[in-house]
């Protein structure tokens, strides 16, 4: 295997550790240590994609997060990922990749031909055309422009990989492990608190990895390590990235385990997002080189300096045996220093009239070609770069032959986090870029990120925060002397901004979008002047760079066309996350089944093994029907309603909420929540009540028990169960607090069974022989607490269907076998379990309202239950029930109907009108639930209808018109059966 | 050189063929002592009402003002749905309106605001829900407005890779279809009426703070600002998130608060979803836009804050949505989130017309609809200061509704700050 | 994220809280017959940009209703205290 | 006698797992058999209800809202101001507490059953838990004794540090399902065993 551009030796590369992988179904091979951009290189690959919208040819721009161009699709099938950017993506064994954004492939493009329109397709252009011939017309264009857009192609195909989340605590978080942060770590270390150090890359030690094997630097980087690994309380997270910092000191990072190939079958996470709680926060985030602005800056093989460095001497990669290096500062003279080390021939342009104290010495020893006060007008070449064009100021162009160009137009501080919840980025002149504000208290920042220049001022900065955090959390250790560097890197910026492209062709600021200087002309010329317009209208910053190495120089751009200092210019505000993140990690173990919490009743294990068909009913599943009954729902509830009607049934009810209400106060306490009165119910008895809500709409009915004088046992709706319970408790702790009264939620110490039926007294007595159940004993409404079998029992004759009814509360420990009991003990009346749907339709017949019904938009009087509020004390709601337009005649309020058309159907969700009256508009009602009764053997609904019970017998239209279905029905008390109660109390 | 000022095809080649420039899209003009009529706040509903002003009631001597850039508030900062599915009387002709002034927003402003109407499903995970979604279906196609019913095996057809497994924690029992529904672009909403604004007239003034009113006893006269004092004959406040604070200054108290709404944006990819996809176990919508990013939303944060961040937690539970309805989602990458600041009422309806003080409107509250709301909102507030009466297609939107029991809650959701 | 300091749990996730809006309104007291109080009270919001007092429930935790001092223009979390006692502790 | 059935006895019944290095390095399992009741006063009756409890319990109640007391082997949780926990597993205890304490001075509810006890032992046992909850579990921050009620999945429960490596979570029964497959898939990289604690009284 030949990786032709890989030097013989150097590098941080584990040369005995080879891989292969795939690329555009070509087999390569790199090494581990390699990033997939590395090992491209290696293997002499310069054209890795097609930009965004002229479809250039681009290579590698850089080496890390910054990286604009380099977006490879990775993996294949469910595990297809697109837009992954390769100069962070670690090589591994078998790894799949493929450009993106070429057709018929990237090293021969069509769509290359839309660079020859470029001088129509400006920024912005689509805002003025596409808009004929007519209205609506753009929806004939936009398909064209939906498949141009978009880099790579995504899956539809579910995830197979698991993810996951994870909470995290530290007194001291520092965020990048370049030679800052790892000395600000070593010093919190030392003083004793805990620490979490995380870096984004595989390795620690940021810009001390550029450094050539042996040199003073990289040893440096070791002693370092070895002083962090050595404190126990440092806790060192690699491969993790920050992705943003929120309130509260909370920092979310990501840790990625890809190189590892997670297996999801054996609980492996592909990627964890950990959200930290610090005490303090260290920004140690380094720095971004800045590119340059000439004609056509983008062609593959134009890197910006430090990426040269970069793939030299970590990756050792020869990149270029003819090397142009240009620069406005002495960063990028190491780049040049180092590349004619390993015999290229350098050429090295310097904007500036001179450079750092020894630098033009060391550049003519190593045979580095300098020239001074030129800069460069063009890169030559098509799909790889062949040479440069440049010029002194004001003078002739020259050409150079070259096959590698490295850039560097300063650096910009990587100051995002910051600006996540922290201040301002701050305009440097010194410097030509934007660096942090003053931190609140508790932050810190240090090294390059904070415009620091020099290794050991950057070395002791972090140090000095290091301490300086540890002290802020309270850490007394002693930290000792900070590490100390051999050499000194160079130093110094040319503050010259970068002037817009004096040469011919396309500068790019954005590659990745495509922005380029002539861009931001036009956004100046057509007056969208403000950095946030100019983001907005040229899409600047936008990509999946977030234009790391753009903001700068588009906002310096415009700056100079406005005149305007770059202060008074600012700059867009940073969003969180830094680097993009799998949409996936964020969702963690939240995902399928698991999606939100589920709750079961006691009894769950039951239905399952006995037939039923499960239904969510909010967070909780309950049984819609049982096979018993029949194979659909549509079949099964007709006969469960019929088993109730003429014998017996049971269901359960446990998710009904329950709260137990005792202490002195409790009667006065209800007597005000409900809009009915509760102090006169004797004990022994139940009551059906109704809470309103402050702005008088119904908050929820249910019913309540009155075990002894001061204990209360109150059932709510199933859906309105939590927030009853909090609103009990804000009257008890805020409204109310002198009131001596303890509210417990008992929903889940109560299981629940309902049995209901002309038999279900007998069913009872069976189940609970020697207890007196008889009318008298236990009339309609009466409850009871009783031992059986050692079990404590509830008895509550209430019914939701209609029909003699009770219901049966049983610890839920013993719920099932309770249910058990009951079922074979009344085995012999014919009893068997119902569900909810079955449920439902019972108390349509009886006419009861529930949730389709209580939405929050309706009153008492609307719901039919006016008479029940009391007209002799003050409860909930009462005073906001007075206003006009809950008072109003006419209000759409509860009715029943009936079908009129047996050959039609009565749907939930049809629109009620008079007859005769045309059927537009929104009518004046609408039904809300509707069943097969079987005791009038036809369609019956609920609804509420324009003055409600005033139209009793009177036919109406119902109008479904998503089915044109139109069809007659008469309106009708909402009690279908049993009007009387004789059933209830028999 | 000639400054080209209309836009088209034709004058996009005569840009990149001759010397012929642009002109700006709007003017950057000192503030007048006094106007006709001034808007205070620069977004997509104080720029659309100053356009209607001067377009439909012939009020040109108008000034917009705005605190920072212009669109700098949630017209820039929503996931850009419109749609007309809407249930209440009111609502539905309101939202219906809005979106017929989308359909000819283009052309009526002579810039492409790129409104594509591929459709909103809203979907349904029960029968009770399928059945509140066929009322609010019903409702509209007696008014008018296109809506389709969806079983579960046309929503299979349809968007084959929502999670129709039986792993799905909330099966997909249907949903209710909008054709007409669908994206805008949004900067250029502000941006199209800005231009059509200024071209008749407008002032538009940015970096211009309104930090007081001038009144003569119950009327208002005018605002103090940061650029100095400022004459009215009529003035509306249009400062959706920051509409308590400005109404503070005329010491009101509003039936609001400011809450975050965080939106989403993924990496771009080759299309991949084709309309907007709401969900309907919890709060959450998604569509891709034109550029390739899947963007999407969910539920505000759930507490009073002028930040214009939001907070992760609220991400996470919306990145589970999102994986919940579509599972190859998971492995998108999200670009970008943020927040903006939205005004929540008790009934989640908006409130626009007159206010107790003479010669002042409002405009605010607009909760989660705020964006879609835009033309139609421009449209009536025009309407209402120009004849100082409410368009009839507000007047279930006042101010002091609440006191007269008139609450208008689209979603049955029931007095917002107790069910976060 | 906000962390919110409980007075009986001590400092937690917000969203271990629900959130329950302004606790600077007084409620009327129960019974009062005067609507306009009642609506003033449910509908009208100071909502002030800057310090403000509101009601937070720690609903997975003590199940406290709790008056929190936060900044709504920096997200700043101040002091809290139970609702119960009425008052700073 | 009915007999008591458990909320995670079917997924229970699915035994263990080996992790990813093909061991089970955790135990995962449910106490059963044991009581809960709790505890209430009101504003101003702090004191007398003190008195009595103390007396039932032979212990005085712990100030403490963050470590539980223990009386013998019962363990006491101050769970709110004015509420408290006392789990046990005396069947006799909500009896005696409920003669000893008047209703004008405080309030016994027996709320035995209305718990899941789950239970999470071993030396990985804090990095299960904290993929689940948003506490700071550090040994240095959460000492053997100490408990915080919190939440799981969005669900609010109660965690007790009951010895170094055990730590005990005391669900609400209808989500000690859902509880379980959350605690039992954080541990799956780790693998466990299954065990159960005490039978059904």
């Amino acid at each position: 295997m030949t990786v032709p551009a890989r030097l013989p030796t150097g590098g941080r590369i584990d040369r005995a550790r080879p891989l292969s992988f795939v690329f555009d179904h070509r087999r390569l091979h790199g090494c581990a240590g390699d990033t997939v951009a590395s090992a491209l290189l290696a293997n002499g690959v310069q054209l890795i994609g097609r930009s965004f919208k002229y479809h250039r040819p681009r290579g590698f721009l850089a080496a890390g997060v910054e990286e604009p161009n380099g977006l490879l699709t990775i993996g294949e099938g469910a595990r297809c990922t697109p837009n992954v950017p390769a100069t962070t993506t670690e090589l591994r064994e078998g790894l799949f990749c493929r450009r993106q954004n070429g057709w018929p492939s990237v090293d021969f493009d069509v769509m290359a031909l839309t660079s020859w329109l470029a001088p129509f397709f400006g920024a912005g252009f689509y805002y003025k055309t596409f808009m004929g011939p007519r209205r609506g017309s753009w929806m004939m264009y936009e398909p064209f422009i939906r498949r141009a857009a978009g880099l790579g192609e995504a899956t539809h195909l579910p995830d197979p990989d698991r993810y996951e989340t994870r909470h995290a605590f530290a007194d001291v978080l520092v965020i990048g492990a370049g030679p800052t942060g790892l000395a600000a770590a070593r010093a919190a270390g030392r003083a004793g608190c805990r620490v979490t150090l995380v870096e984004q890359d595989f390795e620690l030690g940021g810009s001390l990895l550029s450094a050539p094997a042996g040199s003073s630097d990289a040893d440096l980087l070791a002693t370092l390590e070895a002083d962090v690994a050595a404190l126990a309380n440092v806790e060192v997270l690699r491969r993790t990235t920050a992705l943003g910092v929120y309130d509260g000191n909370t920092v979310v990072l990501v840790e990625r385990h890809d190189h590892a190939r997670p297996d999801p079958a054996k609980g492996e996470a592909r990627e964890v997002i950990v959200t930290l709680r610090a005490g303090t926060i260290i920004h140690a985030t380094g720095a971004i080189e800045r590119s340059m602005l000439f004609g056509d800056n983008d062609r593959p093989g134009v890197m910006l300096a430090g990426a040269v460095r970069t793939y030299l001497n970590r990756y050792a990669v020869a990149v270029g045996q003819t090397a142009v290096i240009a620069t406005n500062n002495d960063s990028a003279w190491c780049a040049a220093l180092d590349l004619a080390a390993t015999g290229a021939h350098v050429t090295l342009l310097d904007e500036r009239a001179g450079a750092g104290a020894g630098l033009g010495e060391a550049a003519r020893r190593a045979g580095v070609d300098v020239r001074y006060e030129v800069r460069l007008r063009r890169a030559l070449g098509g799909r790889s770069v062949r040479g440069v064009e440049y010029a002194r100021r004001d003078g002739a162009p020259e050409t150079l032959a070259c096959d590698v160009v490295g850039i560097s137009g300063g650096w910009a501080p990587t100051l995002h986090l910051t600006s996540h919840t922290g201040p301002k980025p701050v305009f440097d002149t010194a410097l030509d870029a934007f660096r942090p504000g003053p931190f609140a208290t508790g932050h810190y920042g240090a090294g390059a990120m904070m415009g620091t220049r020099s290794l050991q001022e950057s070395l002791d900065e972090g140090h000095a925060v290091g301490a300086a955090a540890a002290r802020h959390v309270g850490a007394t250790g002693a930290v000792g002397a900070g590490p100390a560097c051999a050499g000194e890197w160079p130093t110094g910026h040319a503050p010259s901004p970068p002037e817009r492209s004096p040469g011919t062709g396309k500068a790019f600021i954005d590659f990745q979008n495509d922005v380029t200087t002539k861009d931001v002309a036009l956004a100046h010329e057509e007056g969208y002047h403000s950095v946030e317009h100019l983001k907005r209208f040229t899409t600047l910053g936008m990509g999946t760079d977030q234009g790391k190495t753009a903001n700068v120089d588009a906002a310096k751009v415009m700056a100079s066309l406005r005149g305007i200092e770059m202060a008074v210019a600012g700059t867009t505000t940073y969003r969180p996350p830094y680097t993009p993140v799998s949409v996936g990690a964020l969702a963690g173990r939240s995902v399928g089944t698991h999606f939100r919490a589920t709750r079961l009743t006691p009894m769950h294990d039951w239905h399952l093994a006995n037939g039923a068909v499960m239904i969510q009913a909010g967070p909780w599943l309950r049984p819609w029907y049982y096979g018993w009954a029949g194979k659909t729902v549509g079949a099964a509830y007709v006969e469960e309603m019929k088993l109730v009607r003429s014998g017996v049934g049971m269901s359960d009810v446990s998710s009904l909420g329950k709260i137990d209400i005792r202490g002195p106060d409790a009667a006065i306490f209800l007597d005000r929540v409900y809009v009915n009165a509760f102090a006169k119910l004797p004990a022994g008895k139940a009551r059906y009540g109704v809470m309103l809500n402050d702005d008088a709409t119904v908050l929820d009915d249910g019913t309540t028990a009155r075990f002894d004088e001061h204990t209360y046992f109150m059932t709510t709706t199933t859906a309105q169960a939590g927030e009853v319970m909090s609103w009990l408790e804000f009257l008890l702790q805020v409204a109310w607090p002198e009131l001596r009264v303890q509210v417990a939620s008992v929903t889940d110490r109560w299981a629940g069974m309902s049995v209901a039926g002309p038999r279900a007294r007998q069913a009872l007595q069976l189940a609970f022989p020697g207890v007196d159940l008889s009318n008298e004993s236990l009339p309609y409404m009466g409850v009871r607490e009783f031992m059986f079998q050692g079990t404590t029992v509830r008895l509550l004759r209430l019914s939701f269907s209609g029909e003699l009814a009770y219901e049966v509360y049983v610890p839920a420990d013993v719920g099932t076998a309770m249910w058990s009991r009951i079922l074979a003990e009344a085995a012999p009346l014919g009893i068997r379990p119902y569900g909810l749907e079955s449920l439902a339709s019972l108390r349509i017949e009886k006419g009861h309202v529930a949730g389709l019904e209580l939405d929050h938009r309706n009153t008492l009087e609307d719901l039919g239950l006016g008479k029940m509020a009391s007209k002799s004390k003050a409860y909930i709601g009462r005073e906001l029930a007075t206003r006009a337009n809950l008072r109003r005649p006419g209000r759409w309020s509860l009715v029943g109907l009936e079908l009129l058309e047996p050959t039609k159907k009565l749907r939930g969700g049809s629109i009620l009108f008079n007859r005769h009256e045309a059927l537009e508009g929104h009518g004046r009602g609408y039904i809300t639930s509707v069943t097969w009764s079987t005791e009038h053997q036809k369609l019956i609904a609920l609804g509420l209808f324009e003055g409600g019970l005033a139209h009793e017998g009177e036919e109406i239209v119902c109008a479904y018109p998503l089915r044109n279905e139109i069809v007659r029905a008469r309106i009708v008390s909402p009690m279908f059966i049993d009007p009387t109660g004789e059933r209830v109390h028999a | 050189m000639k400054l080209l000022s209309r836009y088209s095809g034709l004058a996009l080649a005569r840009r990149a063929l001759t010397d012929s420039r642009w002109q700006r899209a709007w003017r950057s003009p000192d503030p007048k002592p006094s106007y006709d009529v001034i808007i205070v706040g620069g977004g997509g509903h104080g720029l659309a009402t100053a356009y209607y002003l001067a377009s439909r009631h012939g009020i040109r001597n108008v000034a917009v003002l705005e605190r920072g850039y212009l669109g700098s508030g949630n017209v820039g900062r929503n996931t850009t749905l419109v749609r007309s599915n809407y249930l209440m009387p009111g609502n539905t002709q309101f939202f219906e309106h809005s979106l017929q002034l989308w359909e000819g927003l283009s052309h009526e402003l002579n810039f492409n605001v790129m409104l594509s109407q591929r459709g909103q499903i809203v979907l349904a995970h029960g029968p009770g829900q399928l059945d509140v979604l066929a009322r609010k279906g019903n409702t509209m196609r007696l008014n008018g407005i296109d809506a389709e019913l969806m079983e579960r095996e046309d929503v299979m057809r349809f968007l084959p890779f929502l999670d129709h497994s039986e792993h799905c924690r909330f099966p997909i029992y249907g949903g209710l279809f909008q054709q007409r529904a669908g994206t805008v672009r949004h900067d250029a909403v502000a941006w199209g009426y800005a231009r059509a604004a200024d071209r008749l007239g407008v002032d538009i003034i940015e970096n211009c703070e309104v930090t007081g009113f001038l009144r003569d006893g119950d009327r208002v006269t005018g605002v103090e600002t940061s650029r100095g004092t400022i004459h009215a004959g009529r003035t509306a406040i249009s400062v959706a998130g920051h509409s308590s604070h400005v109404a503070a200054m005329l010491g009101m108290r509003l039936p609001i608060e400011s809450h975050i709404l965080q939106a989403f944006v993924t990496e771009p990819i080759k299309p991949f979803l084709d309309c907007v996809v709401s969900f309907g176990a919890e709060l959450f919508y998604i569509s891709q836009s034109d550029k390739g990013g899947m963007v999407f939303g969910g539920h505000i944060d759930g507490f009073n804050t002028y930040t214009q961040r939001g907070q992760f937690p609220r991400a996470q539970t919306v990145a589970e949505c999102a994986v919940a309805l579509i599972p190859a989602m998971s492995r998108l990458r999200l670009l970008r989130h943020w927040g903006g600041i939205q005004d929540m009422t008790p009934d989640g309806s908006p409130f626009i017309g007159r206010t107790p003080f003479r010669d002042l409107y409002i405009n605010a509250g607009w909760c989660y609809q705020g964006f879609k709301a835009t033309p139609a909102t421009g449209w009536c507030l025009a309407h209402t200061i120009a004849h100082d009466a409410e368009h009839p297609l507000i007047r279930h939107l006042a101010l002091d509704r609440h006191m007269a029991g008139n609450g208008h809650d689209e979603y049955g959701l029931g007095l917002w700050t107790y069910r976060q | 994220m906000l962390r919110i300091p409980c007075p009986h749990c001590g400092e937690r996730d917000y969203t271990e809280f629900r959130y329950a809006g302004d606790a600077t309104k007084r409620r009327p007291v129960h019974g009062t017959e005067d609507v306009r109080a009642w609506y003033e009270h449910v509908f009208l919001f100071t909502n002030p940009k800057g310090p403000h007092r509101e009601y937070w429930q720690h609903v997975q935790g003590c199940r406290q209703w709790l008056v929190l001092e936060r900044d709504t223009a920096t997200n700043t979390v101040g002091r809290s205290w139970l609702a119960r006692t009425g008052a700073p502790s | 006698m009915l007999e008591a059935s458990s909320a995670i006895a079917a997924a229970l019944a699915t035994g263990g797992h080996d992790g990813a290095e093909g061991r089970r390095r955790l135990r995962l399992g449910e106490r059963r058999g044991w009581h809960l009741v709790q505890l209430g006063h009101y504003g101003a009756t702090a004191t007398g209800f003190a008195v009595a409890v103390s007396r039932v319990l032979g212990q005085e109640l712990p100030c403490s809202s963050t470590v539980a007391g223990h009386a013998g082997p019962d363990v006491i949780m101050r769970i709110a101001p004015d509420q408290y926990w006392v789990v046990t597993d005396d069947t006799g205890r909500a009896a005696a507490l409920a003669a000893a304490v008047p209703i004008e001075v405080g309030t016994v509810l027996d709320l035995s059953a209305s718990r899941t006890r789950l239970v999470i032992e071993g030396a990985d046992a804090r990095a299960v838990l904290a993929k689940l909850v948003p506490i700071d579990l550090h040994p240095s921050a959460f000492e053997v004794g100490r408990f915080v009620q919190t939440g799981v999945h969005h669900v609010g429960g109660l965690l007790h540090r009951a010895a170094g490596d055990r730590y005990e979570y005391f669900a609400l029964r209808t989500y000690g399902a859902t509880t379980w497959e959350a605690i039992a898939d954080a541990a799956l990289q780790f693998g466990y065993d299954t065990f159960i604690d005490g039978d059904p009284a």
